[in-house]
This record gives C-alpha cells, structure tokens and sequence, in this order.
C-alpha cells in the first residue's frame, strides 16, 4: 500500500510539508488568508471574466508590462518582510540571547530574500519598463513575438508562485541566493528547500531568455523606418545591449541549475565533494551567470536615467555616441570579470590578478557615463520632479558603491572583506542605489503613459529622500562592520565583538527604507484616487524627445495609428520643433494585430505542475506534465489563425475619439 | 502547386528562431565545459577507452548526416510546391533520426547493464548529461517531423507550413552541428585518451 | 530643492562620522588595526585604493551639488543651450583620467596579488611551522603534524614565525579568516588551500567566512600568538592529554555539533589529514565514518 | 522543379560532412596519430565541417542587411569561447594548486590496503 501512495503522491504529504516553525506557519497563514480575500473578492464582484479577457490572456505588451511591475511590487513587499525579519534577528541574537528565529529559520530568510529580490524584484520592474517601453519608443505596435511574450511573463510568474509556495507547504533553501555545493547537494540539505529554489529559477529563467530572444528581434527588426541604430532612444540601446547579454549568460544558468538538480534528484556527481565531482566548477559556472546578471540589472537603469535626464533637463543627452560606446564596454567587460567572486578559492595569482584588472577596467565606463549625465544637467533648465530626485540620490549613493567596488576588485584586498559586511553593504549600494533607483525613476517617469495620470509629486519626492537617509544608515553601518570582522548571515554573534550597537542602527536606516515603501504604496492610492486632477491630456507631460510621448496616454492598444517616420535622434522632440508631424492621417491603413491567447496561463500552469511535481518526486505528475506543455505548444504553433484585421476607418475613429476625449 | 513566398513576418520568425538556437548553443556549451572538467575524473569506474566502440559511434554519426540532408531536400521540395516529395523526404528524415535515437538508446542500455550508470562518477555523469540533452533535442525534433507530416498531407503546403518547415531544418541542422562536436570531443577524444 | 538636499547630505554625514568615531573608538575594528605582515599590507591597500576612490568621488560630489545650485530651472541668469550635447576637452578628461587611474591600480594590482599570495610562503629566520586545519561541522580542528598534537576551536602559534596552514574540510566549503593576520582562504573537502600567515603577540579572533549549515554562527576559534616557551608549554600540556585523537575519536567529532568548547588531543592518528582530503578522492573505502577496524 | 543549384549545394554540403567525419574517423581508430596532435587534427576538421554545415545548410551566408544572423552567431560564438576557455584556464589553475598529489594518493591507496579495507 505504502509503495503506491509514494507512486502517487512521490514524498509529498501534507502534514509533514505544513511548516512548523511558528513565523513561518504564521507566515503561510498569512498569505494563504490574504489570497483567499483576494479570490473572494474578485469572486464577489464577477470580474472572472473581465481579468481572464483583459489580462490574463493579453498580448498587450503595455499590459504584460504592468503585471511584470504588480508581481515586482507585491514580491518587493514579501523581500522587505524578510528584511525586517533579518534586521530583528541580529540586533537582539547577541550572547545568551538567540533572537526571535532559529539558525535554520533565519538562514532560509535571507535566501529567500537574495533570491526574490533579485529574481522578482529587479528582474520583474525591469522587464516590466523594457515591455510597456521598447515597443513605443521604437514606433512599433508590438513586439516580435506577442505569444512568446506572453509566455515569458506568465513562467515569471509562475516561478514567483513556486517560491512562494515553498513558504505554505515545505521548506525553502538555507544555502543562499546562490546556493553553493555541497551544502545545497543533498547529503547537506536533504529536504525539498534547494529544489524549491532551483525550479523557481528555472521556470521564470527559461522566460527571461525567452524574453530575450524576443526583445533583441523587435529592436533589430521593427524600428520605424529611418530609425537606424545610432538613432534611437539612449533606453532601447541599453535594452538591445542588456538583451545581448541576456541571452548569453542566462542558458549557463540554466545549465548549472540543471546540473545541480540532476545532482540532487539522480545521484550524479558533477559538484558533489566525492565521487569525482568537482563543486569548484558550479562556482565558476554560477558566477558565469551571476556577474552579467548583475550587469544585465544595472544597464537598463542606467538608460531609463538617460532618458529621465535629458527630458528633465531639456536637453540633448550630452555625448551620445560616448554612452552607447560606454555601455558596450561595460556590457563587453561584464563577461570576463566573474573570478572576482571567488579570488579567495584559491586561484593562481596570474588568474586573480588578471580578473581583478578587468574589474576596474568597467569602473571607467561607468564612471564616463556619471560625468556624461551631469554634463547633460550642465547648461541645461532643470527641473527637479520625483525621477530626477531618485537621479540625485542614484549619483551620490551609486558612486560610493563604485568606489568600494574597485577597492573589491584588488584580489589581496577582497582576501579580507570577501563575503563580509562590507561586501553585502557594497552590492546592496550598487544594485539599491544603482538599479532600484534607477527602475522606481523609470516606473514614475513612464507612468502616465501607461495609466493616464501621473504619480503624486509630495510622496514621491518623500519617499525618495526617506530611501537615501534610509539606505545611509542601514548600509553606513554595514561598511563599518565587514571592517570589523563580521561576516555575511550570521544569525548570532558574540557579545563581546561590540557589534550591537551598529546593527541596531542598520535597523533603524531599514525602518526608515520601510517608511519610504509605505509612501511609495501611500503614492498610488492617493494617485488613483485622485487621478481627474492630475490628468495627462496632451499624452506628452514631461515636454519628452522620444516617440513614446507622441501618442496619447493611456497609448491606445494599437500605439501608433501609422508607423512615424524618423529622421534624427530625439525624434519627438525634433518633431515638436519643427512643427513636422510623425506621422499624416493619409499614412493610416489597416493593420495586423494579434489575438489574446491563453498560451501563456496554460504553459505557465503546467510548467508550475512540473516544479511543484519534481521537487516532491511526483514522477508520474512531472511527465504529464511535460507531455502536456508539449501538446499545447504544437497546438499553439499549428493553429495560423493568430491575428485579426483593424481597417482604416476604424483607426481614424479611435484616433478622433482621443482627440475629443481631452479638448472638449 | 504555386511557388509560396517567404513573407517579412516569416523572416521575423526565422531570425528569431535562429537567435533562440544561439542560446542553445551557450547550453551546450555549459554542458561541454562541464565535461572537459570531468572528463578525467572517472573515481574508478570506466574511461571513455573502456567504454566507447568507436564504429558503432560512426554509424550514428552518418545516419545523423544523412537525416541533415534529406531534412535540406525536404526543404527544397517544399520551396518547390511538391507536396509528395516533401511528405517523402520527411518520412525518411524522420525514420534515419528514430534508428540514430534507438542505436543511443541501446549504447546506454549497454552501459547501464556493464553495471555503471550516471552514479559512477563525475564523467559518466557529464557524459550521460551531454548526450542525453542533445538525444532530447533530437526527441523534440522528431516528434516535430510526425506532426509536420500531417500537417502537410492535410493541408498541403501553406505559407505556414513551409515557414514551419524552414524552423524545423534550422533545428535539425543545429542539432547535426553539435553532434559533431560531441562525436569528436566526446568519442573520438574518449577513445584517444587526452 | 537645494535647502533640502544640502540639510539631508550635512545630517548623514555628521550622523556616520559622529557614530564611526563613537563605535570604533571603544572597539577593535580589526581589519584596520592589523597585527600580522600580510593584514598590515592589505590594510595600506585599503588606504591607497579608498585615496584614489576619492579622486573621482569628490569631483562627482561638487559638481553635482554646483550643477544642482546653477541649472535648476529657477535661475534664469544661467545659461541655456539645449544643444551643448558634446564637447571633445570633456570627453578626453573623463576617459582619460579614470583610465591613468586605474592603470596605476592595475599595477599596485598585480605586485599586490604576487606578493601577497597566501599559498606563498613567508620567508623568514625560521622555516614556516606546519598547522593542519580541517573544518568540520560547524568547528575548526587544529593538527600540529611535528607534535602529533591537535586542539579544536584554538591554535597557539610562536609569534614572529612564518606560519603555513594547510587547510581542508570533511564537510561542506567553509572560508579561514583570520582579520588581523591575513585575508580568508577557502576550505574544501577533497582539496587542500595553504595560507601563510606571520603574527605579532596577541591573540585573534577568527571565523568562517562562508555559509556552511546550521552552526555556521558558531565556527569560531582564536588564534593565540606567543613567544617561545609558552608555545612550547602549550604544545607539551597537549602532548600529555589523555584524550588521543585516534580514528574513532575523530569520527566522534566529525558528527555535528555547535558552539564547541576547546578541547586538546594527544598523538594524532598519523596521515589523518591526508586521508581525510583523500578519501574524497577514491571509491569509499572507509568514506562512511563508523567504520571501525581501526587502531 | 526541385532547384537544381541548392540541390547541389547541401550534396556537396553532405559530401564534404561524410569525408570530413569518415577521416577524422579514421585518425582516431588507425592510431596513426595520438596524443594532443591527434586532438589538435581532429578539432580542426570537426570545425572546417562546422563551417561547411553553416554554410550549405545553415545558409548563413544568405543574410538580410544588416547581417543579424551572422552577427548574433559571431557574438554568441564570442561569448562561448569566453566562457569554455575561461572556465578551463580557472578550473586548471584551481585544480593543480589544489589537487593533493598523484604521489600522496598512491600513499592513501597503499594504506588502504594494508587496513585490509
């Protein structure tokens, strides 16, 4: 009998997977509660159908991009929990005392923390600007591939579901965001938590190289006619460089994690300490990735900050070419610097001293196009709205992240503060200060042209500065702290290191940052509500340069009524002072456009299935679901009906009805 | 039959392909990294000189070749509007890939009953990976091939069904191109040793 | 805009000043107050590599605070001209500096990275003394081969003497780091890492520096440097510990355990440390630790 | 009609495959060569048979402008090499510093044995 229900439910049962340490179990209660209000509710108001309609089978790039940002804000509320929860743990865990979480508890928090800010955070408010942006920036109606966009957002968030679930049924890893054998091998954690964690980045890794694929086609292939390359928008350079990188480094991801998972699943030995294994090479491999990865975060900030810039200042961006050439290099050198994450393996000085010079190498690109910004706000009229107040704290906050970065790329330097406090506090000033700023600039600046009205001004600006004194004091401490000794995720410490008193300021700056997320949240409601006021009737409310601003907001589903011609760089702008329009209403013809489908909800589904079934051994569920995820791609891929028809006519209507909407 | 043009969207659809392969390709060569690592470390168990027959490798790899171009005929038959031909050249691309999976199919089984298996050691492990993802591939392209032969004899040759078609010989060739790497740096240098 | 600006940047860093000064006054900020040859040259490192941070943090700082005074859209005197969008002089200073810089780093890198190589031995009167390390589950075990003595969680080394750890681990990677005497070395099983230290008298605290299971918080140990004679007192206290560190012993400690008090053991099974980094190596002949038959 | 000048591309595509194939083939199982200069000739034919299959098969030749195609497979093939060769210049370097020696394995060995292990 045994045997069976093992055939069937594999190790899963559901008694011992409900958790029994008492925050998590509080924890799970508490989504499970809050996703039950949620279903009731829409239940109760009969919106099934509305959000199967409008969202959950668009191919809207626009509308791919907001949930990209609705599934980054809600897992940036589940990182900060977890934050919260780390910054308690090592202010009061000091001698006798051991805190409020035990060792394990404590160490699947900060993977989970890693882990999701990285992967769902960063990745999913990127992804989400890249999908409502590109498209309109270049004068396209879509991207290349709608169904495969489609697909990518719905494995994204799929993956954030599979991680989550590890919170309600099960464990999750405590071997880290990046989860080193053999402690993640599974002689050394032999529960369900490192394959939770592998197949969350699998599913939603699969759909960003998807992604990829499909951002680097639509750049490459549907800009408006007379767009040549050196004539786009600064931010859809980054793209088409971060997309690049993309789909270079992210199937070694895929290959490690796959390797990795065959490890613990198979017996296998590619990283195990016997059996011939060698785990030196999932750390070279991993870091293969993780170093583009990081970079592949950081460029896309950088162009929406470009764009911000030069709009706010109202003028060109200073030394164009400069900046394309600037990201290039970064985007080349990106991809043989990984050694410095490991200089004190115990590589040969020729190797480490090699990678440490290709490190600083990038800090001279970065460092141009710091000063190429603040040229651009040279001579310039500007004005100092939310974006450019995150610009400021990105300029003072990001270059001390620089600064530490080219001390860490010295090897015999890095021997000492490698994976210390010094270390967490430098990549959280590169990718809090660098990327987060960046993205939330980007979120505010593009937000009319998705929504219709603009974010209110005041708790933007609060909230910006609440992030800088906030980040200040949670990381100043940090720095000071990896000079002392203390290293990362430490769940306890010694009395007599003398280290309280600074963690308990580390938590006071975390507390500042959680009041600036609450005016963050307080922003949109407070925005939503009152959205007549703050109306962006002209569709251009920042006085932009690029194509975006040149269709009404919210931009109709179709962007573009004809494709614009382009003649110059700041094609909008040049439009606007020549008094040429883009685009003539004789231009306008029918056009082609995609069909909602259901593929992406069904692959993602099914591809959850899978995960959920290979990390509790479920073999015969895995299978199905496989064989089903390929029935339906053929399905998909044979079925030619897949776009319909919108005539002339129809267009200049809509186009009227905009025009009115605003001037009556 | 009409000859049927490749329109701008296909061209779309091909580069896009074209560009999904290249990420393959960086997977396999993760996996080809990993193998030249531990390639030596055998922990006891058997090296590539007691394991691989060399002739046996070579049937494989022509009928790999073969199929690579009866795949390419297959092609031309469809620019060509002949619609049996196509379902022909198919059918025989489609059984020389099915006989190349059974031959790897029965190497494994042969392994596998010499009492060692993916558990022995960190090189059978990279071995059974790289060859198993590619015969994978190969799984995935076959099954490719049944449902193009009936979409073909269905529906003849359509746009969709030749842009399709055009996909499937990317893929195919692709897959010829790392099967030659993994018959020279996996067999051919197993067999000398290095 | 401005008032606001210049009120948060003079606060926070009143406020970090004020705190470092504070905090750091009563404390050991141990990697800056080095006490052996290799930390005392990482630490001038971090001074050099921080003074020639600055050189483009500072220039960053001011011209961005004399940009924000100047070209907000409130002054109307400023000039404006939207087309200034690139200047050559500009260009050549903000490639051209950073990149002198960092050559001269690159080469401050490179002498750095040779000298300082842990696996190099420290050339001294005296021939380096042999310490054997094995990091276990979650605590740190000291063999001294010469003495055939061996201690956990802490090692007595003659101060001024060249030191080579030779480092292995029976478990899952872990990372010796010792902050006052040099940068941290990776312990793995299967694989040996050398870092060689020389220490001033004192004694250090260390720890692993990298996530290792459970007990991780509690991996600490300290190294104690003195003169002669009392290393030599020490070394003969073990040696007449009745506790031996025989095979069974040691598969004793290899089962995990937290927060380990310091123990001493006598005459060391002899080639403990390479069977232990051995025996990931081959087909488990004795990889499962209760195997008994031994002497 | 089939197009007679593709036909006789991907024959001489096949043609070409089958030699190359047949004569790395026979370096290897004839032992005339061994050792790295095998290796070294075996590698160069399975690329120049690489380049055929692009080029016959592939048609990366044929090529829209801008040359996405080959620019893509240059880049990709970039990022590869930095990656394979990078990967193996650091796991070598790793390895033999920190590989215990043939001489001390062949002591464990000999010691294992005496256990009567």
């Amino acid at each position: 009998m045994d045997s069976i229900k093992h055939f069937i439910f594999g190790d899963f049962n559901l008694v011992d997977a409900i958790p029994k340490e008492m925050v998590t179990l509080g924890g799970a209660i508490g989504i499970t509660l809050g996703l039950l209000s949620i279903l009731g509710l829409v239940t109760y108001f009969k919106k099934w159908g509305y959000l199967w309609k409008n969202w959950f089978t668009t191919i809207d790039h626009k509308k791919i991009g907001v949930m990209y940002i609705i599934v980054a804000v809600v897992m940036l509320l589940r990182g900060f929990a977890d934050v919260i929860m780390m910054r308690l743990q090592q202010a009061t865990s000091v001698g006798s005392s051991q805190g409020l979480f035990t060792a394990d508890t404590f160490q699947q928090v900060f993977s989970a923390h890693g882990t999701i800010m990285i992967f769902f955070v960063a990745m999913g408010l990127m992804f989400g600007l890249i999908n409502i942006v590109v498209p309109l920036q270049i004068g396209a109606r879509d991207v290349a591939f709608p169904a495969v966009n489609a697909i990518s957002f719905w494995l994204f968030a799929a993956g954030m579901v599979l991680i989550n679930t590890s919170m309600l049924l099960g464990e999750f890893s405590a071997a880290g965001w990046l989860a080193y054998p053999p402690l993640s091998g599974i002689e050394f954690s032999p529960g369900v938590g490192v394959d939770y964690w592998i197949w969350a980045l699998q599913v939603a890794g699969i759909g960003t190289t998807l992604s990829g694929v499909n951002f680097l086609v639509t750049i490459m292939k549907m800009r408006a006619p007379g767009m040549k390359l050196m004539k786009m928008p600064i931010f859809t350079w980054s793209v088409l460089i971060t997309m690049v990188m993309v789909i270079s480094v992210f199937p070694i991801l895929t290959g490690t994690l796959g390797m990795l998972s065959l490890d613990r699943l198979m017996g296998m030995h590619f990283f195990t300490a016997g059996g011939g294994g060698n785990m030196m090479m999932y750390v070279n491999l991993i870091w293969a990735w993780g170093h583009p990865e990081v970079y592949i975060l950081v460029l896309p900030a950088f162009g929406a900050l470009s764009d911000i810039v030069a709009t706010y200042s109202r003028k060109k961006l200073f030394g164009y070419p400069s900046m394309v050439w600037a990201l290039a290099a970064i985007a080349f050198f990106s991809m043989i610097v990984w050694l410095h994450h490991f200089f004190t393996m115990g590589a040969g000085s020729e190797v480490n001293a090699f990678f440490g010079i290709t490190t600083m190498i990038i800090a001279i690109p970065t460092g141009v196009k710091i000063f190429n910004w603040l040229f651009t706000m040279a001579r310039g009229r500007v004005r100092f709205d939310s974006p450019m107040v995150w610009f400021i704290g990105f300029v003072f906050l990001f270059t001390v992240g620089g600064m530490t970065g080219v001390m860490l790329a010295v090897p015999a330097l890095d021997y000492q503060v490698h994976n210390s406090l010094f270390l967490v506090a430098h990549f959280h000033n590169t990718i809090i200060a660098g990327v987060v700023f960046g993205l939330f600039a980007g979120v505010t600046y593009w937000f009319p042209k998705v929504f219709g009205f603009t974010l209110h001004e005041g708790l933007g600006k609060a909230a910006a500065w609440l992030w800088f004194i906030g980040f200040a004091f949670a990381f100043g401490p940090l720095y000071v702290l990896g000079l002392m000794g203390a290293t990362r995720r430490l769940d306890h410490y010694a009395e007599s290191t003398g280290w309280q008193p600074l963690f308990l300021v580390a938590g006071f700056g975390a507390a500042l940052i959680g009041v600036g997320i609450v005016c963050q949240l307080l922003q949109v409601v407070i925005s939503i509500k009152n959205r007549k006021k703050n109306l962006d009737k002209t569709g251009d409310p920042w006085n932009g340069r690029t194509l975006e601003w040149a269709v009404p907001s919210p931009a109709p589903f179709y962007n573009f009524p004809a494709i614009p011609n382009v003649t110059s760089r700041d094609a909008f702008w040049q439009a606007k002072q020549t008094k040429t329009p883009l685009w003539r209403d004789s231009d306008i013809v029918d056009i082609h456009m995609p069909k909602n489908t259901s593929i992406g909800v069904v692959i993602a589904g099914l591809a959850f299935v899978v995960g959920f079934a290979i990390v509790w051994h479920i073999v015969w569920l895995a299978v199905v679901g496989l064989v089903a995820i390929i029935v339906s791609v053929i399905v998909r891929a044979t079925n030619d009906d897949t776009s319909y028809t919108i005539t002339r006519e129809e267009l200049l209507a809509m186009e009227k009805e905009h025009k009115q909407r605003y001037t009556a | 039959m009409s000859q049927v043009k490749i329109s701008t969207a296909d061209n779309r659809t091909l580069l896009g392909f074209w560009i999904y392969l290249m990420t393959d390709c960086v997977l396999f060569g993760s996996l080809f990294a990993t193998y030249a690592v531990l390639h030596q470390n055998t922990f006891g168990g058997p090296s590539g000189q007691d394991l691989f027959e060399l002739p046996y490798v070579l049937v494989e790899t022509l009928l790999l070749l073969t199929s690579s171009f009866t795949a390419g005929v297959a092609i031309l038959a469809a620019k060509a509007g002949r619609k049996k031909q196509v379902i022909g050249w198919l059918v025989a691309t489609l059984l020389l890939g099915l006989s190349f999976l059974v031959m790897e199919i029965v190497e494994f089984q042969e392994i596998l009953s010499s009492g060692y298996s993916w558990e022995t050691s960190g090189f059978l492990s990279s071995f059974f990976t790289l060859v198993a993802t590619h015969g994978a591939h190969i799984t995935i392209g076959l099954i490719w091939i049944g449902v193009m032969v009936w979409r073909v004899w269905k529906l003849g040759i359509t746009q969709g069904n030749l842009r399709r078609l055009m996909i499937f010989s990317l893929f195919w060739h692709f897959l010829d191109v790392v099967w030659i790497f993994i018959f020279t740096i996996v067999y051919l240098m197993g067999v000398i040793g290095i | 805009m401005k008032t606001k600006l210049f009120l948060t940047l003079g606060l926070v860093v009143i406020v970090a000043v004020l705190l470092t000064v504070y905090l750091t006054s009563g404390v050991n900020v141990e990697i800056l107050n080095p006490k052996g040859i290799i930390a005392e040259q990482q630490r001038d490192l971090i001074v050099l590599t921080v003074f020639l941070g600055l050189f483009v943090v500072i220039p960053v700082y001011i011209m961005t605070i004399f940009i924000i005074f100047r070209y907000h859209e409130g002054n109307k005197k400023a000039k404006y001209s939207p087309n200034f969008s690139d200047s050559l002089l500009a260009e050549t200073i903000w490639w051209g500096i950073p990149i002198i810089i960092i050559v001269f780093l690159s080469i401050v890198t490179v002498v750095s990275t040779f000298k300082l190589d842990p696996h190099k031995p420290i050339v001294g009167d005296k021939d380096p003394l042999q310490v054997q390390v094995v990091s276990l589950d979650w605590k740190w075990l000291f063999i001294y081969p010469e003495e055939s003595v061996a201690s956990v969680n802490y090692a007595v080394i003659p101060e001024g003497r060249p030191v080579d750890f030779a480092l292995t681990s029976d478990t899952v990677m872990n990372s010796f780091w010792v902050p006052q005497l040099a940068g941290q070395i990776y312990n793995m099983p299967g694989m040996i890492t050398h870092l060689n230290i020389s220490a001033d008298k004192g004694s250090y605290n260390g720890s692993s520096a990298n996530i290792s299971g459970e007990g991780f918080a509690g991996m600490k140990f300290v190294i104690q440097a003195t003169d002669q004679n009392d290393y030599k007192s020490w070394i003969k206290k073990a040696q007449a510990s009745d506790n031996q560190l025989s095979q069974s012993a040691y598969d004793e400690l290899y089962k995990p355990s937290k927060n380990n008090s310091v123990e001493q053991y006598s005459n060391v099974r002899d080639h403990l440390f390479n069977d232990v980094v051995n025996k990931y190596m081959m087909p488990d002949m004795s990889k499962n630790h209760s195997s008994e038959g031994d002497k | 009609m089939i197009n007679r000048r593709a036909l006789t591309q991907y024959i001489v595509g096949f043609v070409g495959s089958v030699l190359l194939t047949l004569v790395a083939f026979y370096i290897v199982s004839s032992g005339i060569l061994t050792g790295w200069t095998a290796v070294f000739y075996i590698i160069g034919l399975a690329t120049v048979q690489c380049m055929i299959q692009l080029f016959f098969f592939l048609h990366i030749s044929e090529d829209g402008r801008p040359r996405w195609k080959l620019h893509s497979f240059l880049f990709m093939l970039f990022a590869l090499a930095i990656v394979v060769a990078g990967s193996l210049w650091v796991m070598a370097s790793l390895n033999d510093r920190m590989m215990p020696t043939t001489q001390e394995m062949q002591e464990y060995m000999h010691r294992q044995s005496l256990n009567g292990l």
